[in-house]
This record gives structure tokens, C-alpha cells and sequence, in this order.
């Protein structure tokens, strides 16, 4: 039999050392793993980098906990409202180092790990601050064309955690929905973290082979939590909870502020079910009119 | 609000936006009124048009429900297609996006934009940053660009160039490798604008009710107009038909993004 | 509405002109668009640029039928037998220009077509023949670690011609089962044939859009032909025919062989029913143990 | 044919193929002979093996059903995944496939192998390729090489080197820039071999019933053994247990690959 790897989220965040790398929010706004993020804020896992498109809040938030000391992004704000008041504060602050991508660079970056090179080349990005500004990237001649191309150095997290629909034991899970960077971040790390809204028989994963985003040789830990996501949407589950954007944005202007959200909603929360406490009663956002995917076979 | 016109500025911003959409188009879809403006252009003008999201989604209809974010569960709900940022940053890269929206901070005389850091005085400002707005200005075919009109926000040059426009004109696409095509457009809640053989910004069209006097002022140079780059008067840009208003409101119903 | 794209068998492949590069046979052992290849023998399209990674016997049969200038492929036979003996003749008697890859070179070509990059870069190839004979690839330093690394010059097929489960009339596409690679040849392509097992309504491809392999802006024409990938499998509907490739190798080692066996399945046959008229009802073949996919939901 | 030893070479082959593989690797299986020999592992000493196929495919088990190739139903049915080429291959190129299998026309005295073009006397016969040899030989922690056992296999220096073995020895691989560790052991239907410091063949075994001297004559170099590289005697290859044989027959219950 596999090697299981069900964990609790308290056990299998507990892995990520401070100062690690932490890939996270890479299908954008849809399936972010807010709840693993929170557990990292519970555990006060610092010094860490953190890596991806964009975030939306959970960076933002990461970063209001004083846990980050770099982020390797391409946006970093609130989508509902635009600013991200803790990340903006800490880079003018100096407290926070930004390595500026763009989506199609961070997501090339992912993919050099992803594929075991050192980079990949690109047409975008000449001719922006987003590459002359930087230390990272390099222009390069193609040597067939001639052309001017930018090349962008692999990153490889030390870990990415992503939220799924379901997944079994050893690790292995069925995503779908829009994926973002999710599989180049899968492929590049050193090690995955998958949650999944739901834990299911191995055979349910089996009867999909070619719905599998995420195979288990490279999962460390696998967590059950439902509505893992919220307040992010998660395809076939949840809707997004909009007002609970508009709501962080309007409470965490200050530090003094941010403190008190993060207090209610996540320190003095007993993990996942304590925030759902807080949350009320979730199943107003639940999918109501669902759209059945039309049946697939496989056999022999 | 919309007041005495019957709509508000950013519903007119919404339907100039969606007359940019071509009939038949690939559009590259962001965040914010672009949302609304492919809905609108798909259910009037340009019914096979599509719209790729960097989040990796391909639609050709309208969402039914309102979209908060271009991942809100009715985006991807009988989307077309539901796949990877790299699928659809590769349609980008390989040509195949005609129009892309965009928005910015700061955009300057040759439509560069800046989305990444501005000053305030002695402070400098951090914003979030480029999310895929950098490859699309490099790489879509044409881009249009919508901003709230606003003259601080119109600079003699971006102090931090995230989504190259036309650089400092001519042919500096070319001569810096950036593959696309540039700004065509940029629509603010007072005007529209288009970009000259030079690639510098001129103004095409100033919305009901707005003068071109009111509008020269709110720019750091000298401002050209249509008639400046001889292609005729400023002209008025068109009100919102009824039509276009009431998709405009079927499609954000609370007005979240458009009152 | 979206243009349909419907056309038959006949219609489709007529677009494709002598002197073209056609990628096919993408998928490997699985998938392989015989029916579309039989028409190209019957029209006779020739002094074609054939495209794949592995053939399995349909590139044999083109180059026996004569229509084929040049191989971009890793590996031409006959994966029941080993020779495929019309590209052995051909190769030996110089009618036949190879370009030798790997797997690897060939997907990363097709893939650099798909991205729109003018190479990819690999650590495979350097220290074989395949890339010491070639004039193909190039080798290059990596200038952020000193790595030594082969680049591989992106491939940009004419057309791709690939079989599929279900497709609309639009050519946009469900396929499940391994892929091989389809995905970056159709990216690649300039124009694509989806030749279906089935062509259903709109509402069916929709109802799972993470399914959709293909959409349907590259599509030039789409095909309904059942069984049109026999004797190759297709997930979910039929086994591979082994004894079809075996057969086949029997009885093609000589040209009078080969035209003898061409004028019979090919050449003398009505289209893919004549075909299938003269192999006898290939429902023994049929998956008869289906594994259903296991229950997936959108919706919001 | 199984003959008096119970057993034919080819199901031997499966035997000490099927022992390469140790528990817990991830294992990249090609065509032929492997694909038996990776189910007979993961039902033995292996279970916790995993196989990939460049085709796309990842497994756990054994398929249920003969495998005449890695695209049959059987081995897609069930699987872990299925998924793409580049998925496989990027598995392979970032370092993480412990063993492949590889086969060949011609191996030489360090390994290399040959599947593209070989000489018979005058004339050059094609072969049909690389597929993916090439990316396992260049890539893999380890490979395993299965072979018939016939002289003319054995040659120098390959005529065309599809698969990089050791090169010409020593450092080559780390001075071609050739990632993987290369060959470790080679398996033909009378003897197994192994891989000296050097990267130089060696006779590790012979399978029962033949002899060392039988076998040096078919190399056109003085063939190293287990002696010569300081790891002991030449021993005889463990013939393959009753639950071996009958897992390979249940595998491939016709014969088609090993009888």
C-alpha cells in the first residue's frame, strides 16, 4: 500500500520552517488556501518568501502577521478593493523586500522548476521596469532568430500549498476549475501541501485518471478541511464572499487594526471550524445550481 | 451616480470600452470594467467574440451572474474552456490575442503605464503591481486602456514603466523587442483618446457634457487632438444606447463597478 | 453564434496542400487519427513534412502510399512488431529525409510552438547523436548557472490533425487518456482537424469546461467519424486491434506487398465505412468494462 | 519456449528486470519486456513502485488486462493519471525518476546504445529511433538495459550512439553535461551485467546453464567480470521464483512478449 499522508493542518503546517519558501493563491482569485495561511499565522511561522501571481489577501495578511520577510509576485492587493494596506505598508516601511514578475513571468519561473531547467525564455517583458529594474532576468539573442528574448531564472518553492476539491490519502487529487500557475508550482516544488475540501476512497480518484492535477511522489501532506477556501471561491463548492473582501479592506488600514482582525478571525479562532464559528453558517455561498460535467468513461 | 444623463461615467466608460471589441476578436480580459464591457460587446456588436482571463478561463458568452472577480464561479460556469495561466498566456505570446484591457496608475505621453510604485510628494507609494497587465502591453495586438480621469494621474513619464505603451514613440516597440502592437485607445471618465503615428496620446473624443478646454489642463505637455494629427474634429463620444445601459445593468446589477 | 465547422472526412482533408507539414499521431500508441490519414492517401496529398514524436504504423503507411518528403519524429515502426518497413525502404533508398529527436526534442519543439518562443531549452540530447548529427539544435550556456544545455528550435505544423472523443460543431474538444503530445501541437499548429468520435451539442462540451482540450479558434474543421482512430485505442470506446498492427506487418514488407494491402483497406474502400465494411463489426473490440468517471460539478 | 528449465529467457529477463526496481521508485517503463516487468515488481518486492510512460502515464498496479503497449486501455484504466509527454518528461528532466528501462540494436563497451541506424556488412539498415531512449539514457538516476543476446549486438563503439551510455568512460557523462547516472546494469537472454567505476561493462551473472566462457566470445574486446572490477565471482543469475512466473503468465497470459 502507499505511504498515507493524511495530517491535521496543525501538523502539516507545522513543516514549513521559518525562512522557507511558500508557494500559495496560484490559481488567483479561485481556490486559495486560506486556511492553511492561517494556520501559518497561528504557528507564527517567519522569515518567509513568499511566491505566486497574484494573491489577493493571503499575502496580504501573511504579511500583516509580520511573517514575510520577501514576496516574489507579480500583484499583491485586495482584487475587491484594490489596495492591500499591510503589504503597502511594509514595503514603504522597508520591512518587506519585492522581487516585482509579471503573471507570465512568475508563471514561467514555476515552470523552469516545474520542468528541471534553469529557465525559460519569453517575448514579454523587454522593454518594461518590470525586467530593467530587475536583477533577476536576463536578455538573451535567440541564437536561430536573432531575436531579443528575456530569460526568466526557474524558482523552486520549498513548498506550495493548494487547495483541491478532493484527494485521497496518499496525496494524489483531482482539481478542477480554473488552475492559474497550480500545476508549474506543483511541479517545482520541493514538496506540496495539498488541502482538500474533501478526503475520498482512492478508487473515486482512480475512476478520473485524466482529472488528476497532482500525484503523490510529491506530496508531503495531505488535509482534510472543508471550505479550506473561504472566502475565495472553489468550483462546484462555493461561491466567493465578496463582502468579506470589502470588509477586510476596511478593517485593516492600520496595524492596530489588522491586529484586531487577525485576533477575531484567525489567532483567537480554534483552526478551520473556529473561523467557520465565527463565520456563521457558510451555506449561502454553496453552489445551488449545480452544472453536472457530462460522463466520462475509461475501461477496457 | 447617474444623474440628469440617465447613466453614470463608468457606464459610458463600459460601453466605449465594449465598442473596442471587435466582432470576431480574441479580447484579453482583466479585472473591473472589462468585466462588464466583453459581456456587453458579446451580446450586441460582436457576438463571436471571445475572452481569455490570465486566471485560465476562455468564455464566448456572458456569465449568468454577476462577476466580482474574473474567478467568481459564474466565469467559469459552461465557460468554454477552464485551463492554466501558461495556456492562455501562450495564446498571448503567440499573437493570437487581438485587444487587451488594461488600467493604470500613472499613464504618460506615450501611454506607458505604471501600476507599481507612484509619488505622493516625498512619499513614494506602493501599489500592487503588474498581475499580467506588463505581458499584455507587451505582447496583445492592440491594447485599450481605461483610467478614472484624474490629472494626477497623467505624467509627463511613469515613474515606473510596468506595461510598455509606444516608450518614448516612434518606433521604440520595435527597437526594444516589445512584440505587440501598443495602445490604440484609452477611454477616462471625461474623454476618449487614440495614439498617433508617433505613438503619442491625442484626444479623440470628449464625453457629453465635457470641453476640450476642461480637458487640456489636466495634462503636465501640450496635448494633441484629433485635429492635431489630422484626422478630423474632436468629436463627442457616443452616449450609451438603451440597450448597451440595460445589459450594462444586467450584468452588475448592484452597480458594484459601474455606479 | 460561433461558426460551425463541421465538414466530412473528404472536405477536411482536402484543405491540406501537397508540400505541407502535418503533425499527427500525437497521443502515441493512443488516439491516432488513422481514418484522416487514409484520406490523405486516397487524395494523394503528397511531398508532405510528417510531425510526431512516435507513429505507430500511419506514418509507414503515408510514406508507403509515397506522399511523404520528410520525418520530424523520434521514432518511425511498428510498436507490435519493431520495422516499419516502408520507412525503412524509404529511408535506405534516400527518398526519405529524417530528422532524428527524442520524445523529449519533439514535444519541447512543438511546445515552443504552442508558447510562441523561438526555443525551449533541455538537458536531455547533449552527449547522443541525435543532437551530435543534427543541424537542428544548438548548444548554449545557461547564463544564470554556467549549466551547459541543448536548445530546441520550436516546430510550427501546417496543420495538426488529432482524433477525439466528443467534439462540437465549433471544434471545441473533450479528450481524456494520455496525451502523449497533443496539447503542444495543437498549440503549435497553424490550422487544426478535430476529427471526433462523436460531435455533440455545445451544452455537452460546456457542461466541463476543464475537459476541453481544444477550443475552438484554431479549428479549421471538425469531423464525426466513429471508429476513426482504429486499430490505435481510444479511452473509453475501443481496444487497440493488436492483431490489425501484426497483420499489418505481415504484410507489407515488399511495395507490391504494401500497394496490395493499401488498394484493400485504403485506396478501394468508400471512406471510413468502406473501411470498416471490410474489416468486419469492430465491436468486439469495444471497452466492455467501463470505469465510470467519478461525479464533477460547476455551477455557481 | 519454456523447455525443460520450466521457464524461458525471456521470463527470466522479467525476473531480473523486475528486481531492478526497488521499492519506493519511481520507475520510467518503455516498451516490450519492461512493461512486465514493472507489474511483476510492484506485486512482489515493490509495492510501493510507481510507473511512468512518456505516453503519459502514470500507474501504481498492475493493469488489469494484457499490455501489448503502454497506450492500452488496460494500462490507462485505474491509472494514477493520465496526462501528457512534457508532464513524464519534466518528471525526468528535474531529476526525479530513480530507474528507466531502455533497449537496443547495439550496445558498446561503455553502455551506449544504438536504435537509429546500424551497418550490415554494405548496407545501412534503419532502425526505428530514439522515442524516448534518448531523454531516459540522458536523464535517469539509473538505467537498466534488456537486450537478446546475440553477438552482433556487441560491438565497439556504437554506430550511432541513440542513448548515451558512459561515453567513452570515466568522467564522460559529467563532462558532456549528461545529467543522469547512466547505465547500472545490462540484461541480455544468457547473462546480467553491470557498470565498473570506469563505466566499463562487466559480467555480473550467467543465467543457469550457460557458462562464462560461452559468453566472452560473443564481445569483440576482452570482456571485463565481477573478478576483474574486485566484487567477487561470477555467480548465477537467480532463476525466477514460482510466484514470478506466475505473475509474468498472468501478465501476459498468451506468451506474446516472454514465451
Amino acid at each position: 500500500m502507499p505511504r498515507e499522508k493524511r495530517a491535521s493542518m496543525s501538523e502539516a503546517i507545522e513543516r514549513i520552517q521559518p525562512g522557507d519558501s511558500v508557494a500559495l493563491g496560484l490559481a488567483l482569485e479561485h481556490a486559495i488556501p486560506f486556511a492553511a495561511g492561517h494556520e501559518l499565522i497561528r504557528q507564527n511561522t517567519d522569515e518567509l518568501t513568499l511566491i505566486g501571481p497574484i494573491s489577493d489577501i493571503l499575502f496580504d495578511q501573511l504579511i500583516g502577521a509580520g511573517l514575510v520577510d520577501r514576496v516574489r509576485a507579480a500583484w499583491v492587493g485586495n482584487v475587491s478593493a484594490g489596495t492591500g494596506y499591510r503589504f503597502r505598508e511594509a514595503v514603504e516601511s522597508g520591512s518587506l523586500a519585492v522581487e516585482n514578475h509579471s503573471n507570465l513571468s512568475i508563471a514561467l519561473a514555476l515552470q523552469a522548476g516545474a520542468m528541471g531547467v534553469p529557465y525559460l525564455p519569453t517575448r514579454s517583458l523587454l522593454g518594461s521596469d518590470v525586467f530593467d529594474e530587475s536583477d533577476l532576468f536576463v536578455e538573451a539573442e535567440d541564437p536561430f532568430s536573432g531575436d531579443r528574448l528575456a530569460l526568466v531564472p526557474a524558482i523552486r518553492p520549498d513548498w506550495t500549498v493548494v487547495h483541491v476539491q478532493r484527494a485521497n490519502a496518499y496525496g494524489d487529487a483531482h482539481f478542477w476549475g480554473n488552475a492559474g500557475a497550480m500545476n508549474p508550482a506543483v511541479g517545482a516544488a520541493e514538496n506540496v501541501i495539498v488541502v482538500a475540501e474533501e478526503l475520498v476512497d482512492p478508487e473515486v480518484i482512480k475512476s478520473d485518471p485524466s482529472r488528476v492535477a497532482i500525484t503523490r511522489e510529491q506530496v508531503a501532506a495531505v488535509v482534510e478541511c472543508p471550505y479550506g477556501a473561504h472566502p475565495s471561491p472553489l468550483t462546484g463548492r462555493y461561491n466567493r464572499d465578496n463582502e468579506y473582501y470589502l470588509r477586510y479592506h476596511r478593517s485593516t488600514d492600520t496595524r492596530a487594526a489588522f491586529d484586531e482582525w487577525a485576533d477575531k478571525w484567525v489567532r483567537g479562532v480554534d483552526g478551520r471550524a473556529g473561523y467557520l464559528d465565527v463565520l456563521g453558517d457558510p451555506g449561502n455561498l454553496d453552489v445551488s445550481e449545480p452544472t453536472v460535467a457530462a460522463e466520462v468513461t475509461y475501461g477496457r | 451616480m447617474a444623474g440628469e444623463r440617465g447613466y453614470t461615467d463608468r457606464e459610458l466608460m463600459v460601453s466605449a470600452a465594449a465598442r473596442e471589441i471587435e466582432d470576431g476578436d480574441t479580447a484579453f480580459v482583466g479585472m473591473r470594467l472589462p468585466l462588464i464591457a466583453f459581456q456587453v460587446a458579446v451580446s450586441t456588436h460582436a457576438p463571436n467574440a471571445m475572452a481569455v482571463y490570465e486566471s485560465g478561463v476562455v468564455r464566448d458568452d456572458p456569465a449568468d451572474g454577476f462577476l466580482h472577480t474574473m474567478c467568481d464561479l459564474p466565469n467559469l460556469d459552461r465557460a468554454v474552456s477552464t485551463t492554466g495561466m501558461l495556456d492562455i498566456m501562450s495564446r498571448l505570446q503567440r499573437g493570437d490575442i487581438d485587444v487587451g484591457f488594461l488600467g493604470g496608475a500613472e499613464i504618460d505621453r506615450h501611454g506607458n503605464l505604471n501600476t507599481t510604485r507612484v509619488r505622493a510628494g516625498d512619499r513614494e507609494i506602493r501599489l500592487p503591481g503588474s498581475g499580467g497587465a506588463c505581458d499584455i502591453a507587451c505582447m496583445a495586438n492592440r491594447t485599450v486602456i481605461l483610467m478614472a480621469h484624474e490629472s494626477r494621474r497623467f505624467v509627463e513619464r511613469v515613474h515606473y514603466n510596468t506595461s510598455p505603451g509606444h516608450g518614448t514613440g516612434g518606433d521604440w516597440r520595435e527597437a526594444n523587442a516589445v512584440p505587440g502592437g501598443g495602445p490604440v485607445a484609452l477611454v477616462t471618465s471625461k474623454a476618449s483618446f487614440g495614439f498617433d503615428a508617433d505613438g503619442e496620446l491625442y484626444l479623440r473624443s470628449v464625453h457629453p457634457g465635457v470641453t476640450v478646454d476642461e480637458i487640456r489642463p489636466d495634462f503636465p505637455w501640450e496635448l494633441k487632438t484629433a485635429e492635431d494629427v489630422g484626422i478630423g474634429e474632436v468629436t463627442t463620444t457616443p452616449e450609451p444606447t438603451e440597450e448597451v445601459l440595460s445589459l450594462t445593468r444586467r450584468f452588475d446589477p448592484d452597480g458594484f463597478w459601474t455606479q
